[in-house]
């Protein structure tokens, strides 16, 4: 029975990947992308209703655009493995065409796992950018910020990435993907300054659509488990051992982020439990699991998720204290919960048995010593450094070109209808516009939105 | 799967899991949990508008607080085989951890599985507890409730529990995850009382957005086809092929239930479609299949979707008669689906050649005679008898702890601004006299109270 | 994958399936069946909030209606393989059931694929009925138009049906799916006539809420990785390649509709970006990629997607002239895109080394010749036919039967309240002068008309 055509890919590389492979790959890319859907929802939900669809799109926009230049020359930047490819980017397979090599299966399956990754990234940008920046400024930046996720990607998971051949482990992305989204993020919101008005009272602005922006919570939740557990990159072998604790810690990360962070809520917000702190508690520790989900015990995945969770609702307050506005929290979610999470791996990573992740090394508390811990934060300063100054400078450029921000007069009126022709805002603001004639001849509208 | 390895890996040498059981198994479980954000919209959409996001939030507490407990003692209850594990309840494995990489991966994949079941028991009690009861008691409640389906989970579907050891068949949990939590559901409403304005003579407000809740239904529905076929634990051997039976019964059976209860809803409401009836017929047709899925014929499904969907429609009148309160229909769809799906088990549930789910029994009318209907039916009594004790029992200490049910203001406030601090815009209230809201176009206010 | 069984259960030997190849097929359709409510956000953003619920209701009365008939006899009519089965029509496998192990898994998991194609189909047309059709006819013509799909997907999908064997390559259904319902749509639109306040002249409720439009297409692009990556019906052997060739093209046509399309929307509406042209251009390129995805390049994929989302700007003053009306543009979308999408195969297709889905035929840019290209526009004009043809008769006896379209006050009045007796709450009225009404602060309310 040692048939070895069943195999399907006749092997020219030691692990050549199987159908099953393909299916987990797959599968895993499919519910990555409902992430998406879940990002939309949730900034929807944040932002007022003025700026509601705008946002929805924005995030069409980072699948479209950031998905193009993927394509052209982001899959090549990371994965790219011509003869000019080197310890910091990727050289080769450029506007991506599975044709003359032999793997294709393998390429194709790659990459739409990795386009999955990669357009997570930018995503996380919108929502610090949220309610004030043009939108054709932010579709040039997408178009171009694929360049700033790619060449970290290169460094962490490309086998001749320097960062890699350090030992960095960073397995679905705390750093890679959300670390480094969210320092884009925080340039935008510096470079773009607060929303008129954000810090001139003392009102406490409130979540434009909360229900969305639980429902995408929710979605977010359960893509997760396919954001890391696919990350395994493969079923077979001991592979499906692994990504089944990546289930596990997964979701328990979130269950101790979510008990800390309601708990949390409850005793600063004197017995209220704030919708805000529940979402970025369950969200943050869903990203400080990321780097290390399928090296830590359940027991550890808790008191990650948990610590995660509190570092990122009392970071909330700080930025405002600085006048950062961040509407929907990008920073303090994906920022501080991508931090602490490869800080993470350098205390409670333990070496595995079954797939070598870590290389042999452990953690501080697996008696592995400082070298992984300081492995770890070498990356997060390149990571920082990396993203913060490109971020900048593209940012930069086009601010000076086409500007990145709206008028103060089409910020009152929301992008709904300066951007989209879609006014949301008139019912409330003079309900005397509707004409209110005898029937039912009123130009109803229940969920508040007339074109004029 | 490669061929060339040991054979001990391969599952009808050893009962041991391969990766393509793992495949499916997580697979499902992924597609489970998104049956949350299913129940989350339903309900959001069946509540009023002032307790839409409260009930969301519920639904996330079940997750957070029951997944916590779940970890901690909940599994060990159901599946631990420490020395004194018996009939009644596991004992082991709590606080669970695995170190040993031959069972690390079966382990953990039954684990995020039986999580997902066990967050929807306690979801199916968040609907019929709403729009009045304190949060801070339905995270005690959340947090308890736990084993009240670990044990009676034991009881039927690990090796030695002892309805299983009698042959009792719950494919996908119609007992143990349905009318378990339809059993606790009813408890708790009639604990709770009904809602100011709902049998008293006074108004309710109404439901606020049946479009999220046909958005739930739709979700809810996707998810069940995972929830079925998934419990074939596994898709290695036969079991493919009762997985995709499974399928096919699940989705008969919905399309059975539509129908009629369509054309039910259609007749008795004078040529209208009621939405909510159309919501519930086709939950409680799914709730039936639920036991039987991979035992039954497709017309079977048909049939007996059908049957249940209409049954529902007798709870509503009976709630009335005895006022109880149960704003999303939860005992309606989960406890008369459930029941319908045990007892449907006991009626068509033909010997299974492939995997012999059920252990060689036939039901009543395959010629299996009554032996298996009798089992079922002592399940549903000891899930239910249990599943309502412990419920009385937890509720009262929280009830003596911290209360239950909110005070009668904060009630006609609306929990998402009493829990929340969010008020929604009050359509009724002139702008103009109110310079001091600030307004959102969506219906969400910051509001200052004086 | 079994390895020590019998040689004859592994792919490579025969071709029956292994449970990987289920895992795969039923991990699709959970997927594809998710469309369903995709279709149904997309279709409810897009209509005035008067009809929002009802859209809803008629996407779940597609699955419930749709289905049984689907069970009863769409499946025997597409694959029935009994003696009288021809080029035309499948004969046999009426009222699915399956006894006999060998096949019950493949007759299983084919039924449940195709079921969730059948319905997509199906749920095209309600979007191009919207806002003024009886609900009871919709509930007829569910019944009815399966066999309008599955007709011509034995055409196209099985051995012997005429078109397969000239060599058509359809492969998740530019043609046999949104062609045909888009058609449909097409006739469904004529016959009923525009909305009032569309073309004469009034004034028409105004889009509800692009919001919901957009999580629609959201879900609708994912759920079409599953349709299209699926519709490789198995993963073993070369199929897994084709698989995650098809995701490639799949999301990379996607991406040149998206930036087409936003582009052009952005020229010619004056530096507006208009949602509703991101939506549809974002979906014309995913049909257009349908017929071709596993035997496409990427970069062709990106220029047909391109082409595709432009094309469909077209219809829009087409349809004015004309006075059709389209509201969710389902003709655009579909009609367009599967037109493009057939001839696509035609002129980019290459031979297939791996599971030879072109058998051995190349399009006219990779030296095929014209043959292929011409079994693709024969396919479109007998799908076309067909379609018009079936909606032609069926709806007009229903039309002598039931009445399609709504009385006029109806129309005026809504969906939601006429059929299900839901109103939603006027913002814009001053309540204490109606005061008949029952506020609901978030838009619903009941209405007692005097």
């Amino acid at each position: 029975m040692n048939n070895t055509t069943l195999i399907p890919v006749v092997t020219t590389k030691a692990q050549a990947m199987s159908w099953d492979d393909a299916t987990w790959i797959l599968t895993s890319s499919f519910i990555i992308f409902t992430m998406q859907s879940g990002f939309g929802l949730l900034e929807a939900g944040c932002v007022s209703a003025k700026n509601e669809v705008n946002i929805m799109v924005k995030n069409a926009v980072d699948v479209v655009f950031g998905g193009i230049t993927y394509w052209a020359y982001g899959y090549g930047l990371s994965f790219g493995d011509g003869e000019y490819s080197n310890a910091f980017v990727g050289v080769g397979q450029f506007l991506v065409d599975g044709d003359e090599s032999s793997d294709i299966g393998q390429i194709y399956s790659t990459f739409i796992f990795q386009l999955s990754f990669a357009t997570t990234a930018t995503t996380i940008v919108s929502g610090a950018m949220a309610e004030r920046t043009k939108l054709t400024a932010y579709v040039i930046f997408s178009f171009l910020n694929t360049v700033v996720y790619c060449i970290p990607a290169h460094w962490i998971w490309a086998s001749n990435g320097f960062l890699k051949t350090l030992g960095v482990v960073d397995i679905a992305g705390s750093g890679g993907v959300h670390l480094l989204g969210a320092v884009s993020a925080i340039v935008a919101a510096m470079l773009l300054g607060p929303r008129r008005g954000r810090y001139d009272s003392q009102n406490k602005k409130q979540l434009g659509n909360p229900t969305n922006a639980l429902v995408g919570m929710f979605m977010l939740w359960w893509g997760w488990l396919g954001f890391n557990c696919g990350s395994t990159f493969g079923i077979s072998g001991g592979k499906w051992i692994l990504a089944a604790k990546s289930a596990v810690t997964t979701i328990n990360a979130s269950v101790g982020g979510g008990v800390a962070g309601l708990i949390y809520s409850f005793i600063v917000n004197k017995k209220k439990f704030m919708i805000e702190d529940l979402v970025n508690s369950i969200l943050g520790s869903l990203v400080s699991i990321t780097a290390s989900c399928a090296i830590v015990r359940p027991w550890e995945s808790i008191v990650i998720g948990a610590i995660g969770a509190l570092f990122v609702v009392s970071f909330c307050p700080l930025l405002d204290r600085l006048k950062i506005d961040d509407p929907v929290g990008a920073f303090a979610v994906h920022g501080i919960g991508g931090i602490w999470g490869m800080i993470a791996v350098g205390i409670f990573g333990d070496d595995d048995k079954i797939e070598r992740i870590t290389d042999g090394r452990s953690g501080l508390t697996h008696g592995g010593g400082f070298y992984l811990l300081g492995v770890q934060v070498l990356a997060i300063v390149c990571i920082v450094g990396w993203s913060g100054s490109i971020s900048f400078i593209l940012l930069y450029l086009i601010n000076r070109t086409i500007g990145l921000r709206l008028s103060p007069e089409e910020e009152d009126l929301g992008s709904d209808i300066v951007e989209h022709d879609i006014n949301t805002v008139s019912r409330y603001l003079d309900g005397c516009q509707l004409q209110v004639n005898e029937q039912m001849t009123v130009r109803r509208s229940s969920f508040g939105i007339i074109r004029r | 799967m490669p061929c060339n390895q040991n054979e001990t890996r391969l599952p009808t040498e050893d009962p041991q899991m391969t990766w393509d059981d793992a495949t499916w198994i997580l697979t499902s479980s992924f597609i489970i949990f998104t049956m949350q954000s299913g129940f989350g919209l339903l309900e959001a959409g069946c509540v009023s508008a002032k307790n839409e996001v409260n009930i969301m939030v519920k639904n996330a507490v079940d997750v957070v607080f029951g997944g916590i407990t779940y970890w901690a003692f909940g599994y060990g209850l159901t599946f631990g085989q420490g020395k004194y594990a018996n009939a009644f309840c596991g004992v082991g494995s709590f606080l669970l951890d695995s170190e040993n990489e031959k069972e690390m991966g079966i382990v953990y994949s039954t684990f995020i599985f039986q999580l997902s079941f066990a967050t929807t028991a306690t979801t199916i009690v968040s609907g019929a507890m709403a729009e009045r009861t304190k949060l801070t008691a339905y995270i005690l409640y959340s947090l308890t409730n736990t084993w009240v389906y670990c044990v009676s989970a034991h009881w039927l579907w690990v090796d030695g529990g002892f309805l299983r050891d009698l042959g009792v068949v719950d494919i996908a949990g119609s007992g143990g995850v349905h009318v378990l939590g339809a059993v606790s559901a009813l408890v708790a409403a009639v604990m709770l009382g009904p809602r100011q304005g709902k049998y008293d003579g006074g108004k309710l407000d109404p439901p606020g957005n049946p479009t999220n809740s046909l958005i739930g239904m739709f979700m809810l529905w996707w998810g069940w086809l995972g929830f079925n076929c998934g419990s074939t634990f596994g898709i290695s051997g036969g079991k493919w092929i009762l997985a995709a039976k499974s399928a096919v019964t699940t989705i008969t059976a919905s399309m059975g239930g539509g129908v009629s209860g369509m054309l039910f809803s259609w007749i008795i409401n004078k040529r209208k479609f009621v939405v909510t009836d159309l919501v519930n017929s086709v939950l409680t047709s799914l709730v039936s299949v639920t036991a039987g899925c991979a035992v039954i014929r497709p017309w079977e499904a048909i049939l007996s979707g059908s049957l249940a969907a209409i049954l529902s429609f007798i709870v509503n009148p009976i709630f009335k008669y005895f006022k109880v309160d149960d704003p999303v229909g939860a005992f309606a769809v989960h406890g008369i689906g459930g029941i319908w799906g045990m007892i449907v088990v006991g009626l068509f549930a033909d010997i299974d050649p492939i995997e012999d789910v059920t252990r060689g029994r036939a039901g009543l009318f395959h010629g299996g005679g009554v032996y298996l209907l009798g089992v079922q039916i002592l399940a549903l009594v000891c899930i239910a008898a249990w599943s309502a004790m412990c419920s009385i029992i937890l509720l009262s200490i929280i009830k003596k702890a911290v209360g239950l049910r909110m005070s009668s203001e904060d009630e006609i406030l609306g929990a998402d601004y009493t829990e929340h601090g969010l008020v929604k815009f009050d359509n009724g209230i002139d702008i103009k006299q109110n310079k001091s809201r600030r307004r959102s176009s969506f219906g969400f206010q910051v509001f200052h109270v004086n």
